[in-house]
């Protein structure tokens, strides 16, 4: 019988160790896998790379992770207010690589549905251009951007089933599915587990296809 | 409005929404720009979107209806209106960069003649963020600016040449200030509209690339 | 007050003019907008560059088009047992592009998405990739796929509501989504219409930005 | 099964089936390794997908109960199972490109000795159909190939080098025939099995390219 429900946070981390690439899920606070990132903090693994949309603001999750050292890149869009990183940047311990958004999510994507890259007109004659190729095509150019493919998603979502079928309560979907698709091994938190016949197809947001382990953490904790 | 010249941040909030239409789909960047939603009429709609992954969302609720997973980009609380949709970000910005925002109102450090937009990074800065800032603005089919039309300390913003960090070369098309609007044209900055207690020449003196009238 | 919704087949696709690049959703039958598609002939328009899965299989909608000479190109991934466009060929009216399925739909896709392409490894090597860039990227390979947009994507779904947020019922997904992104005008046939408040945000599949016309059919009729 | 030598193709089936496994994410290509879902125990979870949208569907449901929107890639009905999920072509084919098929069987006109493989148009064929192949058998972990071993006159499948097009190159990990099971590997065909009444040297003489055994 599949089921990728877990008993505890302690297992749906575990295997993640020293020098490895994760995702991270949300959009500030929404969608965030503030669970999953104390439970990454419990396993000690240090020298991560991350891809997270912001670099750790406010005083927990990632921020915990980057004051403490143990985070030792950021790929993300906006760091702007993120005092652990600026200070991790100033102790010359953090690399931070600023990438839009957009570029950002569809790189992942990339990864996660088997591209070598995309085109995007994003960033073209900018700082946030340089050192990427510029291909040109039928007379236009773009910046060709590479996949990102991780070790391990952490993501949030509201409601989830043994087969790792998942569902999103609003804006919790941000980054999370597409994280999904982008790591070998993807770990999702979810306020709820649906027994019995799991969710039904076209409440699915993200397929259990791409979804490894599930534990249920309480909201109300969150 | 107070008894000072020009547009306060409200007044220009009002003279951008005199340019938006029924049925336009618009994204509004954080700072200045989000005071439009405060002045669209509640029977007139105009369908925003936030980058996070929400269209047609409603105005914040009172502070003990809030949500805590329906907010906008900037992290603040929205309700949910009739004909509003979420999705992720690869769709959100398949819309931005796609070309299928009507508008996205933008803040802004600096903009060029040219229409190169600077509004994500000061010189120095060493967390600054792009967010999705440089997706919208070569996506949406319009790229208008609202900002001061000085600094505090009384240099222009609108130049020849950017010199701060470039979001994107050659996108903003209309620029709404505290003193005028002005549009991008190709062959340099057009005024458009003066605000009032200002003269055209005042506006000229404070902007730093020829300005035709 | 935002209203897409139109009265009227012939309404909904109003505008589709000779020359022009038109999408048609749907797999198989599932999906496909067969009363728009009737629409269409209707309109007479020709000299028409389809995409779609198939190249008109059965007697109905795309095979009708194609058997009367009003397509000039098809591009297409499964063209199998299209009895009309195996005979257009053969009288030399009809140009056929197979292109890989995923291909088909990144390249669909990435117009949507303000993409200036992708780099795939589906095709490299093979008669599917002729003629086609290649990129290499850290060592790999890779083909250059470029955007397709059009002028007009006929799609169905089950139930819309008057801002042109779509949502589908099961299979009918398939294309459609992706055809929505990619068209300058976006017409969708649903069964249903939904009044008042519209679909609930998390109901949606595709958002009304979109979606340009919405024409009930009688599901009856299909 | 028949006294005819080899196997059937339901044998051909349960001898894939035994190399499946419980919770295995598999694609079967239209024509014999649709096969394999008939022979998969009802008790065991083998999540079957298909390229128009749907993953972790069960067999074709009653002809009255048949629903006009839940159909696999090749049309056929379907019922839903508990788990099961559909979604768009965008999500499917990220799917079978990205490597999330732990395991695609695929029909084959030919399988080269360097796995390549050539299962989607004959020599001459105006209007023959890629559909999902290139993409599934780049993108799938493993991809098996379920074949007769010759064609109907007698002519080898199994080849130093495809003659007909090519569906893509070097991906093909395993061949089931009815007379045999072989591995690709990178020296060459390795016979893994040999269906009842056959022997290796049948085998060897049924294909046109070296057979380790």
């Amino acid at each position: 019988m599949i089921d990728k429900i877990v008993g505890s946070v302690r297992e749906a981390v575990a295997g993640i160790a020293d020098g490895m690439t994760v995702l991270i899920g949300g959009f500030t606070d929404v969608g965030a896998p503030f669970q999953l990132l104390d439970g990454l903090y419990e396993t000690g693994a240090k020298n991560l790379t991350v891809v997270a949309n912001g670099a750790g603001a406010g005083e927990r999750g990632l921020a915990v992770l980057v004051r403490e050292g143990r985070v030792r890149k950021i790929i993300c869009s906006f760091p702007t207010g993120s005092v652990a990183a600026r200070d991790a940047i100033a102790r010359g311990e953090l690399e931070l690589e600023v990438t839009p958004q957009g570029t950002m999510t569809e790189r992942m994507r990339a990864a996660g549905a088997g591209l070598g890259g995309v085109l995007t007109p994003t960033g073209l004659g900018t700082e946030l251009g340089e050192g990427k190729p510029v291909y040109e095509l039928d007379g236009k150019a773009y910046l060709v951007e590479r996949p990102i493919h991780a070790d391990f998603a952490l993501i949030r979502a509201w409601k989830a089933d043994r087969w790792g079928n998942v569902a999103y309560r609003y804006a919790q979907r941000n980054f999370n599915p597409v994280m999904a698709m982008a790591a070998s091994c993807t770990v999702v938190q979810v306020d709820e587990l649906v027994d019995g016949q799991g969710l039904a197809p076209m409440e699915v947001d993200t397929p259990g296809i791409f979804v490894h382990r599930v534990v249920r953490v309480d909201r109300g904790a969150a | 409005m107070s008894d000072e010249r020009g547009w306060d941040e409200h007044g220009i909030a009002r003279r951008v929404l005199a340019d938006l239409w029924e049925g336009a789909y618009v994204n509004l960047g954080v700072g200045m720009p989000v005071i439009v939603n405060e002045v669209i009429p509640a029977d007139m709609e105009v369908v925003l979107h936030s980058e996070n992954g929400t269209l047609g969302m409603g105005p914040p609720p009172p502070e003990d209806a809030r949500d805590p997973d329906l907010t906008n980009a900037g992290g603040g609380y929205l309700t949910v209106r009739p004909g509003a949709s979420v999705f992720d970000s690869s769709l959100s910005f398949s819309m931005l960069r796609g070309g299928h925002l009507d508008v996205a109102i933008l803040g802004a450090y600096q903009v060029s003649a040219e229409g190169d937009l600077a509004n994500w990074k000061r010189p120095g800065q060493t967390t600054a963020g792009i967010g999705g800032a440089a997706d919208i603005s070569v996506g949406a089919k319009r790229v208008w600016v609202m900002m001061k039309h000085q600094t505090n300390d009384g240099q222009a913003r609108l130049l020849k040449q950017c010199t701060f960090s470039l979001t994107a070369r050659g996108v903003v098309k209309r620029v709404y200030t505290d003193m005028a609007v002005i549009d991008i044209t190709p062959t340099g900055l057009k005024l458009v509209e003066v605000a009032p207690g200002y003269t055209a020449a005042d506006v000229a003196a404070a902007t730093d690339a020829p300005l035709a009238s």
